[in-house]
């Protein structure tokens, strides 16, 4: 139990100090790897709640796809770090108030936690001896849950398409390779044999 | 155990199809193909309609009670996809002209009406989320899809850095809700409500703050104070077919669905959330009124006036009544059409061959183009809700439910603001006929465009005699939440 | 006793003149021709309709006349209802009658976007005749509003100088004014379920509500009529108008608050109007007729002075109306129809020497009686009408407004009365400077008396002012049920409501 | 017959009015005067038919207003008070017809002239024969339009437009008397026919009401109000400031319509409604009071005036305040009678001044007169005549009338009756003074004018000459009717058509008064012809003299006592002020600067700061969003706990 | 103190949340730390999301926090995809930059 709560509180902190300098480091680079390890610790207190299967794709989504996105971006973005810092503190006093009045509400209200009385499990979570975590996402999402599978599919397809259709550009003037003329080539569209004359010269 | 019942999601399942179906036309035909998957988009959003209206009228789930069906789903997506269609149709000479014509342009919009519909549809917070994120993504895209314009790019992103923070917070209380509840389910959500109101406990305070910032994220798309400051920012950078498209479909949308979380599962917190609802609608409109007045752009106008109108359809809401959404549904009904004439109007705005979007540039359309003018002044009478035009039935039926509920106050402010709100519509007027012209705009305009302005403001005068079958399907679409 | 929808007609037959000339094409010339003479038939043939009206109505009942009755949006028991009775049909007549003068008078006067301008006079006159005849509310609401849109069209695009600015005025003023009314419609919808007027009329109002109702109603009519302080729009709309534009303005659309407190706020809001009565409209009403009298003295353009003669003049028609007798109704009905014809025709006469001239300010005239005599008959016919002389129109309204008042609080009266001192100041120093004197403005040398056409738009109105001066019995016969009527039924909501709910009406803390 | 009587005059005006350039000059005088001749010669059958005969009638027209219990018809009332009233007005008004032919020869717009007598004279026959306080009323605004039209009708002197809005206005004041009284009595009775208010007034004869918060008895206030009215046309102290102005129409009209008929409009109301009045004894006392003060004030003002016109219309003014007092105490056959006797000397003074200034060339400044007898013989004698008959010297019309009223009001024997015997007295005085300072200024002397002037000096056509010898017969020989009138056979005679209750019968009691009273007015008439011809013939010096000793009186009656410059200070100058400031600052500043144009304003500001609000800065948005979802927050979690 | 339970989560989920939206209006100078202040903010929308559903256990909770993680994946491609195209035509990404349009 202890080690438990040991486990929590390492999480916690290490999440919400990584969240902290997320937001208020210098560097971007270093956001993203604070970002990074934000999410190593969010994966960790998944696994303390007993939702293995999230902690595992949050490390394999995000850790691996998403913030390596984000350093890419960061890096291929050449930006100017220097004055990143100025201008943080000026509005700190009221967005802190009013950031702080949110915490202390939110942190509230969570403590103020009932179990509404009439509420039902629609999927209860059965014993992880019986079925697997991982299992039991999986029994739902491609039955119960398949309209919101397609549904995510669509997200993804759409945020492909939009990525795409943002970013790709096709500059003038360079050469692309083009698979069908290149497999469509005969032999008689590149080469042409010519009689020379002979004793004329080139 | 599984229940697909695809029929009640036909038009849904359709549109998807259809949609990567021409992708993959876009993708094979390459240059040239942006007009041929316009039109064939279009065509798609008419059979889809068609698909609806013929689609039988009783509620029915599907997909695990995650998908809902009835009469006002069906209402809702009918305009839905009606703004969708003209929006995309008006689009073509304007993407042709600004170098946009990609055929992705109108694939992005055909999955952002097919994510409108999962709103309307959606009967699960879950399925609430999916649906606001394919449309809003797609959405993202779309304006900054003139990569090439610093406007629209930054249109695209404060619109999406907003749009993030909207969703997050819609999430937030989202989780809150299904932690306090129990349940994603809306069905499963009115249950445990009225299980707590028949034992005479109050709900939880969990609840409430969850439904706040559900409802945040929620009148973040329907840009409604204070959760619109996106709106004239993005509506004036991003490209105009696609600021028609945000001012028309999502709107409806975003309303319905609004309309649904609130009548339906969270219909026994009414008077919880009727406050919150009182408090940005009077803003909405206030705000709507007076912001808009020293605009010179005319596309952050009509920013500002559908802000102001989303205030008018929030008084049917905070009514909470059966004939407040029968108030809401006529009210988007024709916010829906005028807006589409007035953007229709918006986009024939050119002088040269190079777009215009000045409010002085109308200075003298009387003169130089009487029908147009004509048909715009009857748009903006329209919009300032004078009868006998339709704009002014919206704006009864509302407010008559706001009457209703016994809300003079949020009445009484709501026509002033109107009186506000009708200066600026008219100033619009005054510029295209009282005052000569300084430099002319481009004719002849498009068909299309033409078609649809006479049509759109035809209607408004015709309303009058059609008044009574679109008030008699409002009235079935609003007896539909009611129901169970 | 109506089996074809003679109202609908007479109210639709100019829109469909409108839509007539919508389609007309060609050279721009034959256009404004064409439009013109389609206008002028159009409106000519509906005044031959409304005739009619005033043939066959069955004087001495207080029922609605030519009623007809098409279920329009149902659930909401709204319903395109119309029909006329005793209090409606004379302005259903005033409408009408004015409009093809109107067209007539614009003839030349207008040049630019002929067009258009007879599309919304015509456009205009369905929304007046529409409004009289409507017997629902919401479809009165309708066209009460609808007016707002052809005439600041016309005000702005064929105004004068400052145009703009008056029609902005009067568009923002009565829209502010009548946004209040709409609430208040509503709010007697969700009490009673219903929006018939006539029901309604039986139909008696829960007290407490009736004060604020009474309000918002008095909110739209005030400004419409308009009362003292929220006149400030109609000097400013009726300077700026084409001629036409004030004509109508002041021959129709301000009776149209005249015509509300009548239809309404006496008859379904009686312990209200017996509240404010005292409070508000006899006060208001006093200070219109002797403040703006006061100021029409004051005043250096001629269509200014007339639309403050007329804010005066429906000072007395409110005063008429609340008073709640026989004579006072009747009187601020006569009132009104005098006033709706005799200011018209001042506009007119104003207009005569504006197309000609081009100005309307007061000291750019002189003498006028000497190339123009008949103009100065007419100008005289109707400025007497306007001062009230005995033998005109504007004497027999007048007079039994003021007996009305009389008989109610002898104070009203007496200050109503003296303006009938500063009414005949006002204008007779008008008349004054501008007809008589010594020509010295060399241009006037060479003005033209009136044409035939001008002569043509006077006659009839004339006929008017003097045959309800002198045979005023043929309005009064068709009013006479129908106020008798007003009155029974205020009477008895009053003495029904005698005692609690009197008090009810204002909560003393 | 009747109506053909009061109607031709009115077919006359309409003939001459609307096609007076069709018929021309001629043709207009011919129709007018021809119609108004035969209006006459009926009206004097119907004087037969009704005095003689006996035979009393209402001819009903048609209706007119029935509004509720408010109704009444157009209909011609013909009593004895009206048949006489109908005869003198169309005598009168056709011998000036008459006249004016050759007075108004050279004017440019005869026929517009001659269509304004007829419709004068109608408006006054319908006056006078009016069954019903609104007919009345009718004639009563009708006449004092047309004079409004004839005072104006010299349109391009800027004096006569002003006269004219003048006598319009200050009638109109007093016809808010009228109109009130008119509402009063229909407020009391119920009715407004004469007949059935007359037959309920002792009904309600002690009836008393509150008007305008004054409680009081009813038909007091009645009366009271009716008698404003009354003194307005009769243009009676306080009221009377048009009828000098009024002089600026052409002399006919002032004889017309300023002498003879229009302003005793007044006279006329309150006989006719003695009925009325005889139940009101404050009212009469008031009527009796205000007429004595006019007559004496009017002189007074009379005795300094220059214009020729203007000294016989404050001699008007003078013998109306006559008229007044006699109604006052209920002597209203002696002011019919007066009024009918005026009427025909007053016109004759009238014309004859307006021969004067014809002759002169259209001078009327009589300190540039004199010497004129010898070249106008004819009007000489006829100013004589007339003045005579002013004064009141034995056996001429005048003497019979005026002396009965000064008796009456003696005999009356109420203060307010003395009061008016010894204002009658004295006016008697001045009234011989002025009227002979007229004359002889006018026509003895050493001619004061250009001698261009003199030269064309000359006596007017016959056409003007021959009705003033008519009238003269009338002013000569009118007295030869006062025993019908106001002799023994007078209740015989008026019938019902006035009322005089027991009691107040003054006329009864001036016959018995001692001789001494009745030599009285007689002696200062003579005394005054004495002091005149002093004065102005064997002493010249002596007026300028006594001007210069006693100036600030003579000033002070030199300028009419002040009511002008009283009234204009008072009146015209703060309504003209007021209204400008109403409209500027009222209207302009106040209404449109915090209405209107206010709140436009104040619109546009906020919106201004509003749509700063809109900084276009990501934060500031996101910061909006935060504040509202923290402020809804914290609202539910503050109420919950509070 | 050692019990850990439902309110430990939720508060570490409700620091979390907060520091996100401090993270979108605190920071003036670059947008992608705006994007990551969003993941945050979606990171503990997902705490909450799971500790609601093993507290109450109840699958619900983590499969919505399964679309979460998705649809947020599909949304910083998107953020990323228009934040390069803004960076492309203005050449910076600082907040303070994005001000063309206002009033």
């Amino acid at each position: 139990m202890i080690l438990q709560a040991l486990a929590f509180y390492l999480f916690a902190f290490v999440a919400v100090a990584s969240g902290v300098m997320v937001i208020a480091s210098r560097n971007p680079v270093h956001s993203v790897l604070f970002l990074i390890l934000a999410f190593f610790n969010g994966a960790g207190l998944f696994v303390l709640m007993g939702a293995e299967f999230l902690a595992m794709i949050l490390v394999l989504v995000y850790v691996g796809a998403v913030a390596v996105l984000f350093l890419f971006v960061v890096m291929m973005l050449d930006i100017n770090y220097v004055e990143m810092r100025k201008g943080f503190l000026q509005y700190l006093p009221v967005g802190g108030l009013i950031g702080l009045i949110l915490l202390v509400e939110l942190t509230f209200v969570a403590g103020a936690w009932v179990a509404a009385p009439a509420a039902v499990a629609s999927i209860p979570i059965a014993p992880p001896e019986q079925v697997h975590n991982t299992r039991a996402l999986g029994n739902v999402i491609y039955t119960d849950y398949i309209y919101l599978f397609q549904a995510a599919g669509l997200v993804l397809l759409v945020a492909m398409v939009g990525a795409i259709v943002l970013t790709l550009r096709q500059r003038e003037g360079v050469r692309r390779q083009s698979i069908a003329r290149q497999i469509g080539r005969k032999r008689g569209d590149s080469i042409e044999l010519k009689d020379v004359p002979r004793g004329s010269g080139v | 155990m599984i229940s697909l019942d695809l029929t009640s999601a036909l038009p849904e399942v359709f549109l998807a199809c259809a949609a990567m179906v021409l992708l993959m036309l876009g993708v094979f035909r390459r240059a040239g193909s942006t007009r041929l998957v316009l039109v064939l988009t279009v065509v798609v959003l008419a059979v889809a309609l068609l698909l609806i209206v013929f689609s039988p009228d009783d509620r029915a789930l599907a997909f695990n009670g995650l998908f809902v069906t009835d009469n006002f789903t069906a209402y809702m997506k009918v305009l839905v996809l009606l703004g969708a269609a003209l929006t995309i149709g008006m689009s073509l000479g304007y993407i042709e002209r600004e170098q946009m014509d990609r055929f992705e342009f109108p694939v992005l919009m055909l999955f952002a009406t097919l994510g409108m519909l999962a709103m309307v549809s959606a009967n699960d917070l879950i399925s609430l989320y999916l649906g606001l994120e394919l449309q809003s993504l797609s959405l993202y895209v779309i304006t900054a899809f003139r990569r090439d314009s610093v406007r629209s790019s930054e249109a695209g992103l404060k619109y999406f850095v907003l749009g993030a923070l909207s969703s997050g917070m819609l999430l937030y209380g989202s989780s809150m809700v299904y932690g306090f509840a129990g349940s994603t389910n809306f069905e499963a959500l009115a249950e445990v409500l009225a299980a707590d109101l028949a034992f005479g406990r109050a709900p939880s305070l969990g609840l409430i703050v969850g439904l706040v910032f559900l409802l945040a994220g929620l009148a973040f798309k329907v840009s409604a104070v204070p959760f619109h400051m996106w709106t004239p920012d993005v509506y004036e950078g991003a490209p105009t077919p696609v600021t028609a498209f945000l001012a028309s479909a999502p709107k409806v949308a975003a309303m319905a669905l609004i309309v649904r979380v609130m009548v339906g599962p969270f219909g026994d917190l009414f008077e919880q959330w009727q406050q919150i609802v009182v408090v940005i609608s009077i803003g909405s409109m206030v705000l709507g009124a007076f912001a808009a007045i020293n605009q010179t752009n005319i596309k952050r106008l009509m920013a500002y006036s559908s802000i102001g109108h989303m205030g008018y359809v929030l008084v049917g809401l905070a009514a909470g009544t059966e004939a407040g959404v029968l108030g809401i549904v006529v009210y988007l009904a024709i916010y829906l059409i005028m807006n589409i004439g007035t953007f229709a109007c918006i986009l024939c705005m050119s002088q040269e061959g190079r777009m215009v979007e000045r409010i002085e540039d109308l200075k003298g359309l009387g003169k130089s183009n009487p029908l147009m003018a004509l048909a715009l002044t009857i748009l903006m009478f329209s919009m300032a809700g004078i009868p006998p035009l339709a704009g002014f039935f919206g704006k009864y039926f509302v407010f008559l439910a706001a009457i209703k509920a016994g809300l003079y106050a949020l009445a009484v402010i709501g026509v002033l603001a109107s009186v506000v709100g009708a200066f600026y519509y008219v100033r619009i007027v005054k510029l295209m006929y009282f005052e000569e012209p300084a430099e002319v705009l481009d004719r002849p305009i498009g068909a299309v465009l033409r078609l649809m302005i006479t049509g759109t403001s035809l209607a408004m005068v015709l309303f009058l005699l059609v008044a009574g079958p679109v008030v008699g399907g409002a009235g079935a679409a609003a007896a539909a939440l009611f129901a169970g | 006793m109506s089996d074809w929808p003679l109202l609908s007609l007479i109210t639709f037959l100019p829109l469909l003149g409108a839509a007539f000339i919508f389609f007309i094409r060609g050279e721009q010339e034959d256009i404004a021709r064409n439009a013109r003479s389609v206008a002028l038939w159009f409106s000519f043939g509906t005044f031959v309709l409304s005739l009619w009206l005033w043939f066959s109505f069955e004087r001495g009942t207080a029922e609605f006349q030519w009623a007809e009755e098409v279920l329009w949006i149902p659930g909401f028991n709204i319903t395109y209802r119309m029909g006329v009775d005793g209090i409606s049909m004379p302005f259903v007549l005033l409408s009408t009658l004015l409009t093809p003068l109107c067209i007539l008078a614009s003839w030349e006067a207008i040049k630019v976007r002929v067009k258009e301008y007879m599309i919304a006079f015509l456009v205009l006159e369905t929304m007046m005749v529409g409004m009289f005849c409507a017997l629902d509310l919401v479809v009165f609401y309708i066209f009460f509003e609808g007016v707002l849109i052809p005439m600041f069209l016309i005000i702005g695009i064929w105004g004068g100088a400052r145009r703009v600015y008056s029609a902005f005025k009067f568009f923002l003023f009565t829209l502010a004014g009548s946004v209040l009314m709409l609430l208040a419609i509503l709010a007697i919808y969700f009490e009673t379920g219903i929006t018939d007027i006539p029901t309604l009329l039986d139909t008696r109002l829960p007290p407490e509500m009736q004060t604020w109702l009474w309000l918002a109603f008095f909110a739209s009519f005030a400004v419409k009529v308009p009362m003292w302080p929220v006149h400030t729009w109609l000097p400013d709309a009726h300077v700026e108008a084409p001629t036409a534009g004030s004509v109508i303005l002041a021959g129709v659309l301000l009776k149209m608050g005249g015509y509300g407190f009548l239809r309404f706020s006496l008859p379904m809001l009686p312990e209200a109007s017996a509240l404010f009565t005292p409070l508000l409209i006899y006060p208001l009403s006093i200070i219109a007729v002797i403040y703006t009298s006061l100021v029409a003295l004051a005043q250096e353009d001629m269509k200014k002075l007339i639309a403050y003669s007329s804010v005066a003049h429906m000072g007395l028609v409110t005063v008429g109306i609340f008073t709640v007798t026989q004579q006072g109704i009747e009187g601020a009905m006569i009132q009104m129809l005098s006033h709706g014809v005799v200011s018209a025709a001042l506009f007119l006469i104003v207009g005569v020497i504006y197309d000609r001239m081009h100005s309307r300010l007061i000291e750019r005239y002189d003498g006028l009686v000497e190339r123009m005599p008949a103009y100065a008959l007419m100008f005289m016919v109707f400025m007497l009408a306007s001062v009230g002389l005995p033998g005109t129109s504007g004497f027999v309204g007048e007079f039994l407004v003021l007996v009305g008042a009389f008989q109610v609080n002898t104070a009203v009266a007496v200050l109503c009365a003296s303006g009938m001192v500063l009414g005949a100041a006002y204008m007779l120093y008008l008349y004054r400077r501008v007809i008589f004197g010594k020509m010295t403005k060399e241009d006037l040398r060479t003005i033209l008396d009136l044409s035939w056409r001008e002569k043509a738009i006077f006659a009839p109105l004339i006929a008017v002012v003097l045959w309800m001066g002198i045979y005023p019995m043929s309005f009064i016969d068709v009013m006479a049920a129908s106020v008798a009527n007003v009155i029974d039924n205020y009477e008895a909501a009053l003495a029904a409501a005698e005692g609690p709910s009197l008090a009810a009406l204002w909560p003393v803390e | 017959m009747d109506v053909a009587v009061v109607f031709l005059p009115l077919i006359g005006a309409i003939i001459a009015g609307l096609f007076g350039r069709q018929i021309g000059d001629r043709g207009a005088q011919l129709v007018t005067c021809g119609l108004l001749g035969l209006s006459a010669l009926l009206s004097l059958v119907v004087f037969h038919d009704v005095v003689i005969a006996g035979n009393v009638h209402v001819t009903e027209l048609f209706t007119w207003i029935d509004s509720g219990s408010f109704e009444l018809s157009w209909a011609l009332k013909l009593d004895t008070l009206t048949a006489v009233m109908l005869s003198v007005v169309t005598v009168v008004s056709c011998m000036i017809h008459i006249y004016s032919i050759g007075y108004m020869a050279h004017d440019k717009s005869i026929p517009r002239f001659f269509s304004y007598l007829s419709l004068f004279t109608f408006f006054m026959l319908m006056l006078v024969s009016a069954d019903n306080f609104l007919q009345m009323f009718f004639g009563w605004e009708g006449v004092g339009l047309v004079s409004y039209l004839l005072i104006g009708f010299w349109y391009e002197r800027p004096s006569a437009c002003a006269a004219a809005i003048k006598a319009f206005l200050v009638n109109r004041v007093g016809d808010i008397g009228f109109a009130l009284g008119i509402m009063g009595a229909f407020f009391l009775f119920g009715a407004v026919g004469f007949d059935q208010v007359f037959a309920a007034v002792p009904e309600f004869a002690e009836a008393r009401f509150t008007f305008v918060g004054i409680e009081g008895h009813a038909l007091t206030i009645i009366c009271i109000l009716l008698f404003i009215g009354a003194m307005g046309k009769s243009a009676q102290i306080g009221l009377h400031t048009w009828l000098p102005d009024a002089m600026e129409g052409p002399t006919p009209v002032s004889a017309l319509i300023h002498a003879a008929t229009m302003v005793t409009a007044g006279v006329f109301m309150v006989c006719r409604l003695s009925p009325m009045f005889e139940y009101a004894p404050v009212a009469l006392s008031l009527v009796t009071y205000v007429g004595a003060i006019t007559a004496i004030f009017a002189a007074t003002v009379g005795l300094c005036q220059n214009d020729i016109k203007r000294v016989i219309a404050y001699s008007t003014c003078s013998q109306l305040g006559y008229m007044f007092f006699a109604a006052g105490v209920s002597a209203y056959g002696a002011a019919i009678f007066h009024l009918g006797t005026h009427a025909f000397f007053k016109a004759l003074l009238f014309l004859g001044a307006g021969s004067v200034i014809h002759a002169m060339s259209d001078e009327q400044d009589m300190r540039r007169m004199g010497g004129l007898w010898k070249r106008i013989p004819y009007t000489y004698g006829l100013m004589w005549a007339g003045s005579l008959a002013l004064a009141g010297i034995p056996f001429f019309a005048g003497y019979f009338s005026k002396d009965l009223i000064i008796e009456a009001a003696l005999g009356a024997g109420s203060d307010a009756g003395v009061f008016a015997f010894w204002m009658g007295v004295s006016a008697a005085f001045l009234t011989a003074l002025y009227s002979w300072r007229l004359i002889l200024m006018t026509f003895h002397g050493k001619p004061r004018m250009e001698q261009s002037i003199w030269d064309h000096v000359h006596e007017s056509p016959k056409v003007m000459i021959i009705p003033l010898f008519v009238l003269a017969a009338g002013a000569v020989f009118g007295g030869a009717a006062a025993p019908f009138l106001v002799g023994d056979g007078r209740e015989a005679f008026w019938g019902e058509s006035l009322l005089v209750l027991f009691g107040n019968d003054s006329i009864e009691a001036a016959h018995h008064l001692p001789l001494s009273v009745k030599l009285l007015p007689i002696v200062v008439a003579v005394l005054g012809i004495a002091v005149a011809y002093w004065m102005y013939m064997a002493q010249p010096g002596l007026p300028a003299a006594l001007a210069r000793t006693f100036r600030p009186i003579y000033l002070f009656l030199l300028n009419k006592w002040y009511f002008d410059e009283l009234y204009d200070a008072l009146f015209v100058r703060p309504a003209f002020a007021i209204g400008r400031g109403l409209w500027k600052k009222g209207d302009g500043a106040v209404i449109d600067g915090y209405g209107p144009d206010g709140i436009a304003a104040t619109t546009i500001s906020l919106a201004q700061r509003i749509s700063r609000l809109q900084t276009g800065y990501v934060y500031h948005y996101a910061f909006a969003m935060l504040v509202g979802v923290v402020g809804l927050v914290t609202w539910y979690i503050l109420s919950r706990l509070g | 103190m050692f019990e850990i339970g439902l309110a430990h989560y939720l508060t570490v989920a409700a620091v979390l949340f907060t520091l996100g939206i401090f993270g979108i209006f605190l920071n003036r100078r670059n947008v992608i730390i705006i994007l990551m202040a969003i993941e945050l903010m979606l990171l503990a929308v997902n705490i909450n999301l799971v500790a609601f559903s093993t507290h109450l256990q109840d699958l619900v909770g983590q499969v919505f926090a399964m679309f979460v993680l998705t649809v947020a994946a599909a949304e910083a491609a998107i953020g990323l995809a228009i934040l390069v195209v803004y960076f492309r035509n203005r050449g910076s990404i600082a907040v303070e930059d994005i001000n063309m349009m206002k009033g």
